[in-house]
C-alpha cells in the first residue's frame, strides 16, 4: 500500500532526511527500544504502509509532538499518525484501549442523540449558574473521570468546582450545559472520526443552543480539540473558545482578581496538546506567577522539550507508560517544588495512578495539583 | 498612437512554421497551419520546416527574405527565449533589420500542452500565428546602441573571493577599488585554520 | 593578502561602504563612505606601543570573543592594511578629560582623534560582488545547548581555539576547564537542511570542513575519541572523498543520526547527546567533553542593501541570483555586474576562487572592448503628445527619464538607463510614451487577432517575459497540459500591461482576462510589477462601476520555475471562462 | 400514547454476565428443573463475577443492552475467595457512570445466585426483565439500531 | 496595532481579513484558501452601498 499523496503533502513526510532526531528524543522510545518514528515513516515512505496501518505501534505514538520540535525538516508526524489511524480504523484495527475500552464505549454512548445525563450533581449549592448566557463553562469528562476511577480517589471534579470558583469571582456566571459530550478528542484520536464528528455536533449545537459567545474549557485536550479539530472537520465555530489561563490572564490584567500570598514553590507540566500542539507556553506560567509569593521552578526538560504524561486517548498504557511517569516525577522531584502543576485533567490522573503504584508508588510521591485549583485556592478575598 | 507606418512601405511578411521534429508537428498540423497563414493579409510567403534553426532552415529563412523581398519574418516555433536571437542574426544575415522578426511560441505554448488535443491545438496555433502576424505588421526596425565602458572595475567585500577578483582585474591592467566593511581583508577565509583539501594554511 | 596591499593599481578601501550607485553598465558613479580610522594607515607601522597602554578591553571580534583586545587594535596579525584602527565607540580619548594615553605614546604621530568620515566618488565600468557570507547562529536550536552550555562550540569557534594565531595558540581545550578534551562530538547541518528553524538548502562546505577538523584533531593528539553526528557526508570534490577515507582510517567514528538531545552533567560539564544511529536503528547514550556544531552559511547582511543600491534580486535562499543559473552563472541581472564567491550561494575556498577569477575575466570581456550593445527596447516620448504632467518619470523603477517640475518640458529618456519595463508607457494616460518593439499598436494588434473568430472561447493572458512567459515556456517543457483556449501575449513586464489593452480585449468580447508577472521578490524591474497591482485594482473598481464582473479580470505572479502553477491558474482560468455568459460579454462590449 | 404501545411490543435485550461456580450452574440447575424464565435474557459465562469487566458492562449498553445483569456467588461462597467482593466494589463504578449518562438504575442489576439456587435465578431474571420493560426500550438502542 | 482590511478572492469568493494600510508600499498577496494573488480589498465605501 503506497502512502496516499494528499497525506504526503499535508504532512511533508517525504521530506524526511532520515537523521533520527524524532526517535533519539521521543518519550517511547526511550524506554522501548522497538519503537521509532523514523522507521514508522521511512517504512511508510518505502512501500510498508499497509504494515503501518497494522502494526500495534501505530497506537503506541502518544502523539505528543516532542519529534515535531526537532525535525528540521518540519514533518508532522503527529499528523501523520493521526491520519493514519484513520486508515487504520476502515481496515477495522482493533485499538489496544486501555480499561478494556470502557471509555471509548462511553464516549460512543454519548454519541446517542437520545441521551439525558445527570452531569450537573456536582455543581456547588452556592455557584452561581445561568441557562443562557454570553459565556459557558465546558467542563468536559471530569465527572465520568470520578465515577470511573473511584479507586485512584482522583477527585479530578475539583477542577470543575475551582473553575466555577474562579469564574464566579470574575463576576461570571456561566452556562453550564446538562447535555454537553466528551469533546472527542480520543475517539478521534484513537482514529474513529465519524463518532468523532457526532460528539462534535452535539457540543456545537448544545453551545449554540445556550447563546454562548465564549467557552472556557480546563482541559488542554477539548481546548485543542475545539481550536483545531472542530474547524478542521466541521467547521467555523460561531464562538470563541478560551483555556481558563486565558481567561485568567484578563480578569487578572482587569483587576478583577487577586491571589493571597504564598511561599509555595512549584513546577509546572506541560501538557503536549496546549504547550506543543498550540504553542501555549506562556500563559500557564504567567497565571502562575501572578500568585504573589509563588515560585516556578522548571524540570530539566520543561516547554517544548518537556516530556509528555506517558498515555494518550486512553489507549496502550503499559509497563513504558509507566516509566515514562516515573521519570517525569522523578523529575519533578528533583526541582525540588512542593507541587508538580498539571494543565491537563489526563496528566493529572496518569500521574496520580503513576503513584499509586504499589511497588514504585512511594518513591514517586509529590503533591500534584491541577493548575485551575491552584489558582483557585489562591485567591484573595 | 505614435509611429504611424508610412504608407508606401508595403508590408511583405514571411511565415516559416517549424516541425521542431515531432515536437510540434507530433500534435499540430503544421501544413494546414502554413495553409492558413498563406491566406492572411500581407503574407508573401508561408512554408515549413523540419528544423528551422538548423543550418538548412535557417538559409531558408534568408533565401526567401531575398526571394520574395520580405520585410517582416514570423517564424513559428519554440519560445524566442530559446531561439530569438538564432533568427534575429539569420535576419540580419540577409539585410533585414533584427527586430522585424517575430516568434509564435508554438512548441511550448501550443504542441507539448494540448498532446491530447490535437485538432485544437492546431486550432489555436492558427490563431498564434495570427496573433504573431498581426504584431509583425507593426514592428520596426531599431538600432542597438553603444556605451563606453570605463576601465575601471569596484569589487565590493574583501574576502576570498574579493581579493582574488581584486588581483586578477589589476593584474590584467585595469584600475581596481577594492571597498571592505572591515579594517582589514580577509573575510572568514582568514579566521579558518587549515583548508581542505589539502590541509595547508588559508591566509 | 598582502599583494592586494601592495599592487599598485588596487586602491584598498577598508572600513569603507558603498553608500549610493548611479549610472549603468560601463559607466558607474559610486560614492563610497569611507569612515574614519583614526589612525594614519600609511604612517601606522604596527609597532603596538599604542596597544600596552590602551586601558580598554573589549572581545575580540575576529577571535569571535574568545579573546580580547584593546580599543585600538589590529584585528589580526597578517591583517591587511598593516595598520591599528581606534574604535572611536569604544575609546575614551574622545572625551577631553579622559584618556589621551596612545597620542602620547605614539612617536609617529599617526593617531588623530579628529579624523572625519569621508564620502568617496568613484567612476567604474563594473562591478564584482563578493560580500561573502555569514555563519549560522545555532541559538534558536535550543537542543543542542549553544549558550546553556559552555562546551558546546561552534565550527568557527574551533576554528579559532585550534589556530596557532588563535586565542589559545593552537591548543585545542575545552571552556569549562581549560582541559584538552578526550571525546569531542561533531553534529552535522546545525541551520542546513532544515524546513523549519535554519536553512533549508545544504550549505555545502560544513561536511569537509568537519572531516578537515577531525584530522586536524588526530593529527595533534591521536587519543583523542572523536564521533562525527551526520545524515549524509557529502564529499564530492576533487580529493574530497581522499580526505574523509583518511578521517575514518585515523578512527573517527561517523555515526548516521542527528542527536535530537543534549544535556549537561552539571558537576563534570560533560554533554551527553542521545541519538539514533539510523543504520542499526538503536537509540544511544554518547558522553563527549566537547560538541562542535558545524554550522551552515547564510547570506551576508550586506547583502540588501547592495540589492538594493545594484537593482539585484535574490533567489529563494536569500543568496543572490544570477542571470542564468546554467549558462551564465556569474553574471547579476543587472548587466555590468558580477559575482564572485559566497555572495551568490555557499561555496569552498576553491570555488569562490575559481568563481572570482571567472567574475574578473567576464569583467575583462567588458572592458577590453571598451564598448557595450545597450538594450534596444526602450521608451521614447513623443514630445509632442507630452502634457509634461511627470508621472512616466515617477514610476520609473531606473529613475530613466529626466523631468523638470518647474519647466514643465516634455519628458526625456536616458537610454543606456532605461531597462525596457514599459510601465511609463502604461501609465501616460496621453500615450505619449513609445515603448520600442512593444508598441501599444503591437500589443493591440495581437489582441485584435486573438479575438477575431469566437472570442467567447478564449483566455487572454498577458504574460512577463521574464517569469510568467518562462513559467509558460516551463509547464511546455514539463509537458504539463492545460486547456487549449488559452492565448499569451507576451510583454517585457507585467507593468506593460495598459488599461487600455485590457479594457480593449473586454471590448472586443473576452470573457476573462489575465495579468500575469513575476512574484514582487522577483521583478526583473526592481519593482515595476507594484505598478501593474494598483493598475488591475483601478481596473476592478472601473469595471465593477461598469456593470461588469471584475472576477473576469485576473491577477496572478507565477515564477519561470512555476510551471505547475502556470498550468493550474490556466485550468481555473478556463473554469471562470466558461463561467462568463454570452450576454455578460454583449452588454461589456455595449458598455465600453 | 404511542409510548405505551411500544410497551406493550418491547421485549428487552437482555445480557446476564454469571460466574462459572455460582450463578452459571445456578442457571443449569433452572434448566435440569424445568423452570420457566423469560426468553429476553442472553448469558455470559465468566469464571468469576470479578471478571466482569466495567468496560464489558458499558459496551453492552453501548451496543444496546436494555439491561445489564452481573451475576455471581453469595459472599463467603466465593471459589477464588474475593473475587465478588470485587464485583461489588467495580458495580458500585458502574452505577454511577449509568446515573451519570442518564440512564435509568433498573437497567443494572448485581445479584448473588449459587449453584442450588435454580428457582431463584428464574425469580431474579423475571423481576429484571419486568423491570427492564417497564422502564422500556434503552435510549442507545434507539439510536444503534 | 496593525490595521486590517476585508479582502475578497476573485477566484473562489473567499472573503477574509489580513493587515494592510494605505500607507504601505503595495504587497504580494493571496488568498489563503485557493492561493490565487487576484485579492482585492474591499473598500468601506463599497460595503456601504
Amino acid at each position: 500500500m503506497v502512502v496516499k499523496e494528499e497525506l504526503l503533502k499535508k504532512t511533508q513526510a517525504y521530506y524526511c532526511l532520515d537523521c533520527g532526531k524524532c526517535t533519539s528524543v521521543c518519550p517511547i522510545s526511550r524506554f522501548n527500544g522497538g519503537f521509532s518514528p523514523r522507521r514508522i515513516l521511512i517504512g511508510s515512505l518505502t512501500g510498508r504502509y499497509e504494515e503501518t496501518l497494522k502494526d500495534e505501534k501505530l497506537y503506541t505514538c502518544l502523539t505528543c509532538g516532542l519529534c515535531g520540535t526537532r525535525c528540521p525538516s518540519d514533518v508532522k508526524f503527529v499528523e501523520f499518525i493521526k491520519s493514519s489511524r484513520f486508515e487504520g480504523q476502515k481496515l477495522g484495527n482493533l485499538v489496544p484501549c486501555s480499561h478494556g475500552g470502557a471509555i471509548q464505549s462511553l464516549m460512543r454512548i454519548m454519541t446517542s442523540p437520545s441521551l439525558e445525563q445527570r452531569r450537573l450533581d456536582w455543581v456547588p449549592r452556592g455557584a452561581q449558574v445561568a441557562e443562557k448566557g454570553e459565556v459557558a463553562y465546558f467542563v468536559g469528562c471530569l465527572p465520568y473521570f470520578d465515577a470511573f476511577f473511584t479507586d485512584l480517589e482522583v477527585n479530578s471534579l475539583k477542577i470543575a468546582k475551582a473553575a466555577m470558583k474562579i469564574l464566579n469571582r470574575a463576576d461570571v456566571e456561566p452556562v453550564l450545559l446538562k447535555n454537553e459530550r466528551c469533546c472527542g478528542h480520543d475517539l478521534l484520536w484513537a482514529g474513529d472520526l465519524d463518532n468523532f464528528k457526532k460528539l462534535a455536533e452535539h457540543n456545537i449545537n448544545a453551545i449554540e443552543e445556550s447563546g454562548a459567545k465564549t467557552v472556557i474549557t480546563t482541559c488542554a485536550e477539548c481546548y485543542r480539540t475545539f481550536k483545531i479539530d472542530y474547524p478542521t472537520y466541521i467547521g467555523p465555530l460561531s464562538f470563541k473558545v478560551l483555556h481558563i489561563t486565558e481567561f485568567l490572564i484578563d480578569s487578572v490584567s482587569q483587576g478583577k482578581l487577586n491571589f493571597k500570598k504564598t511561599r509555595k514553590k512549584v513546577t509546572f507540566q506541560d501538557p503536549c496538546r496546549l504547550g506543543r500542539h498550540l504553542g501555549m507556553y506562556d500563559q500557564p506560567r504567567m497565571v502562575l506567577s501572578s500568585v504573589p509569593g509563588l515560585s516556578l521552578v522548571e524540570m530539566e526538560r520543561n516547554q517544548q522539550s518537556a516530556i509528555c504524561c506517558g498515555t494518550s486517548g486512553w489507549m496502550n498504557c503499559d509497563a513504558i507508560s509507566k516509566r515514562i511517569q516515573s521519570y517525569r516525577l522523578k523529575s519533578a522531584q528533583q526541582t525540588g517544588a512542593d507541587s508538580l502543576v498539571t494543565g491537563c485533567p489526563k496528566c493529572y490522573i496518569h500521574f496520580k495512578c503513576a503513584m499509586k503504584d504499589p511497588k514504585m508508588g512511594k518513591e514517586l510521591e509529590i503533591e500534584i495539583k491541577d493548575l485551575t485549583s491552584i489558582m483557585a485556592d489562591a485567591l484573595g478575598r | 498612437m505614435a509611429i504611424e507606418r508610412s504608407e508606401s512601405d508595403e508590408l511583405r511578411i514571411g511565415v516559416f512554421v517549424c516541425y521542431c521534429g515531432l515536437n510540434i508537428s507530433g500534435t499540430v498540423d503544421c501544413e494546414a497551419v502554413a495553409e492558413y497563414a498563406q491566406g492572411l493579409k500581407d503574407v508573401v510567403a508561408a512554408s515549413t520546416n523540419r528544423y528551422t534553426c538548423s543550418e538548412p532552415g535557417q538559409q531558408e529563412i534568408k533565401n526567401d527574405i531575398k526571394e520574395h523581398n520580405l520585410n517582416r519574418v514570423v517564424v513559428a516555433s519554440c519560445s524566442p527565449r530559446m531561439h530569438e536571437p538564432t533568427f534575429r542574426v539569420a535576419c540580419q544575415e540577409a539585410g533585414l533589420n533584427p527586430y522585424l522578426l517575430e516568434m509564435v511560441n508554438l512548441r511550448e505554448h501550443c504542441s507539448w500542452v494540448h498532446i491530447h488535443e490535437p485538432e485544437k491545438a492546431t486550432e489555436k496555433a492558427k490563431d498564434m500565428v495570427r496573433m504573431g502576424v498581426s504584431r509583425a505588421r507593426f514592428l520596426q526596425p531599431q538600432i542597438e546602441k553603444e556605451v563606453p565602458v570605463a576601465r575601471s572595475t569596484m569589487v565590493i567585500g574583501g574576502g576570498i573571493a574579493g581579493i582574488q577578483a581584486s588581483l586578477d582585474l589589476a593584474n590584467a591592467g585595469y584600475q581596481v577599488y577594492l571597498i571592505e566593511k572591515k579594517p582589514s581583508i580577509g573575510g572568514v577565509m582568514a579566521q579558518i585554520d587549515k583548508t581542505f583539501p589539502t590541509m595547508d594554511c588559508s591566509i | 593578502m598582502t599583494d592586494v596591499g601592495r599592487h599598485p593599481r588596487i586602491e584598498l578601501m577598508t572600513l569603507s561602504e558603498v553608500a549610493d550607485v548611479q549610472g549603468y553598465i560601463g559607466n558607474f558613479r559610486v560614492k563610497v563612505l569611507r569612515k574614519a580610522r583614526y589612525v594614519d594607515e600609511k604612517e601606522c607601522t604596527a609597532c603596538g606601543d599604542c596597544i600596552d597602554i590602551c586601558p580598554v578591553i573589549k572581545p575580540n571580534e575576529f577571535d569571535l570573543g574568545l579573546s580580547t583586545r584593546r580599543a585600538i587594535y589590529q584585528p589580526f596579525p597578517q591583517a591587511v592594511p598593516a595598520a591599528f584602527a581606534l574604535n572611536m565607540e569604544e575609546c575614551l580619548g574622545n572625551n577631553p578629560i579622559a584618556c589621551g594615553k596612545c597620542l602620547e605614546k605614539c612617536e609617529k604621530e599617526c593617531i588623530d582623534y579628529d579624523m572625519q568620515d569621508e564620502e568617496v566618488e568613484i567612476k567604474v565600468g563594473t562591478i564584482i560582488v563578493a560580500t561573502g557570507m555569514d555563519v549560522y547562529d545555532p541559538t534558536e536550536l535550543d537542543e543542542f545547548g549553544y549558550t546553556r552550555f559552555e562546551n558546546v562550540i561552534t565550527s568557527l569557534e574551533f576554528e579559532r581555539l585550534i589556530n596557532s594565531g588563535g586565542p589559545t595558540e593552537g591548543h585545542l581545550i575545552r571552556p569549562t576547564d581549560w582541559q584538552l578534551p578526550k571525546r569531542v562530538a561533531f553534529i552535522q547541518c546545525i541551520g542546513s537542511r532544515s524546513e523549519k528553524r535554519g536553512n533549508p538548502y545544504c550549505s555545502n562546505v560544513c561536511c569537509m570542513n568537519t572531516i578537515k577538523d577531525s584530522l586536524l584533531i588526530k593529527d595533534h593528539w591521536p587519543e583523542v575519541e572523536i564521533k562525527v553526528f551526520y545524515m549524509d557526508i557529502r564529499a564530492f570534490g576533487k580529493g574530497f572523498e581522499d580526505l574523509y577515507k583518511r578521517s575514518k582510517a585515523n578512527g573517527v567514528m561517523y555515526i548516521r543520526g542527528i542527536p535530537g538531545d543534549i544535556r549537561e552533567d552539571p558537576e563534570t560539564k560533560n554533554l551527553i547527546l542521545l541519538a539514533e544511529d539510523s543504520n542499526s536503528g538503536k537509540v544511544v547514550e554518547h558522553e563527549a567533553d566537547m560538541v562542535i556544531l558545524s554550522i551552515g552559511l547564510i547570506p551576508s547582511a550586506e547583502n540588501s542593501l547592495i540589492r538594493q543600491l545594484l537593482t539585484l534580486s535574490r533567489t529563494s535562499d536569500g543568496f543572490f541570483m544570477e542571470a542564468h543559473p546554467k549558462l551564465q552563472p556569474v553574471d547579476a541581472p543587472t548587466k555590468g555586474v558580477f559575482f564572485a564567491g559566497c555572495a551568490e550561494s555557499p561555496k569552498d575556498i576553491k570555488d569562490s576562487v575559481t568563481q572570482a577569477s571567472a567574475a574578473a575575466s567576464r569583467a575583462n570581456i567588458l572592458m577590453s572592448a571598451g564598448k557595450f550593445t545597450v538594450e534596444a527596447i526602450t521608451s521614447l516620448i513623443n514630445e509632442e503628445l507630452c502634457k509634461a504632467c511627470g508621472v512616466c518619470a515617477r514610476v520609473c523603477p531606473y529613475h530613466a527619464i529626466e523631468f523638470d517640475k518647474e519647466k514643465k518640458l516634455p519628458a526625456r529618456v536616458i537610454e543606456a538607463s532605461c531597462a525596457g519595463c514599459g510601465t511609463c508607457g502604461a501609465e501616460c494616460a496621453f500615450d505619449a510614451v513609445i515603448m520600442r518593439h512593444f508598441t501599444d499598436q503591437q500589443i493591440l494588434g495581437q489582441v485584435e487577432a486573438i479575438l477575431e473568430e469566437n472570442p467567447q472561447d478564449k483566455v487572454v493572458v498577458f504574460a512577463c517575459n521574464w517569469c510568467s512567459y518562462a513559467g509558460a515556456d516551463f509547464a511546455g517543457i514539463s509537458r504539463l497540459q492545460y486547456p487549449s483556449s488559452i492565448r499569451i501575449i507576451r510583454t517585457m513586464c507585467s507593468g506593460r500591461v495598459d488599461e487600455n489593452f485590457v479594457l480593449h480585449a473586454f471590448k472586443l468580447g473576452a470573457p476573462v482576462v489575465l495579468v500575469s508577472g513575476c512574484h514582487f521578490a522577483d521583478c526583473h524591474y526592481i519593482n515595476a510589477n507594484r505598478w501593474t497591482q494598483k493598475r488591475v485594482e483601478k481596473l476592478w473598481d472601473k469595471l465593477e462601476k461598469k456593470g461588469i464582473r471584475p472576477e473576469r479580470l485576473q491577477l496572478e505572479w507565477i515564477s519561470a520555475a512555476e510551471g505547475l502553477k502556470f498550468a493550474k491558474v490556466m485550468k481555473e482560468m478556463e473554469e471562470l471562462r466558461q463561467g462568463v455568459t454570452l450576454e455578460e460579454i454583449e452588454y461589456t462590449r455595449k458598455e465600453l | 400514547m404511542a409510548k405505551k404501545k411500544k410497551q406493550e411490543e418491547f421485549e428487552p435485550k437482555i445480557v446476564v454476565f454469571a460466574c462459572n461456580w455460582c450463578s452459571y450452574a445456578g442457571a443449569d440447575t433452572a434448566g435440569v428443573s424445568k423452570i420457566q424464565y423469560p426468553h429476553n435474557v442472553r448469558l455470559i459465562r465468566v469464571m468469576c463475577s470479578g471478571r466482569v469487566n466495567p468496560a464489558f458492562v458499558i459496551k453492552a449498553f453501548e451496543r444496546g443492552a436494555d439491561g445489564v445483569m452481573v451475576s455471581g456467588c453469595h459472599f463467603g461462597d466465593c471459589h477464588y475467595m474475593f473475587g465478588n467482593y470485587q464485583a461489588k466494589e467495580r458495580f458500585e463504578v458502574l452505577k454511577s457512570l449509568i446515573h451519570l449518562l442518564g440512564l435509568e438504575k433498573e437497567r443494572l442489576r448485581l445479584e448473588w445466585v449459587s449453584a442450588a439456587e435454580g428457582g431463584r435465578f428464574a425469580q431474579v431474571v423475571k423481576e429484571f426483565v419486568e423491570d427492564v420493560k417497564k422502564v422500556g426500550r434503552s435510549p442507545l438502542a434507539l439510536t444503534n439500531i | 496595532m496593525a490595521e486590517e482590511a476585508d479582502f475578497k478572492c476573485l477566484r473562489c469568493g473567499h472573503q477574509f481579513k489580513a493587515p494592510y494600510s494605505p500607507k504601505d508600499e503595495p504587497q504580494e498577496r493571496a488568498c489563503p484558501q485557493c492561493g490565487s494573488n487576484s485579492v482585492r480589498r474591499i473598500k468601506e465605501k463599497a460595503k456601504g452601498k
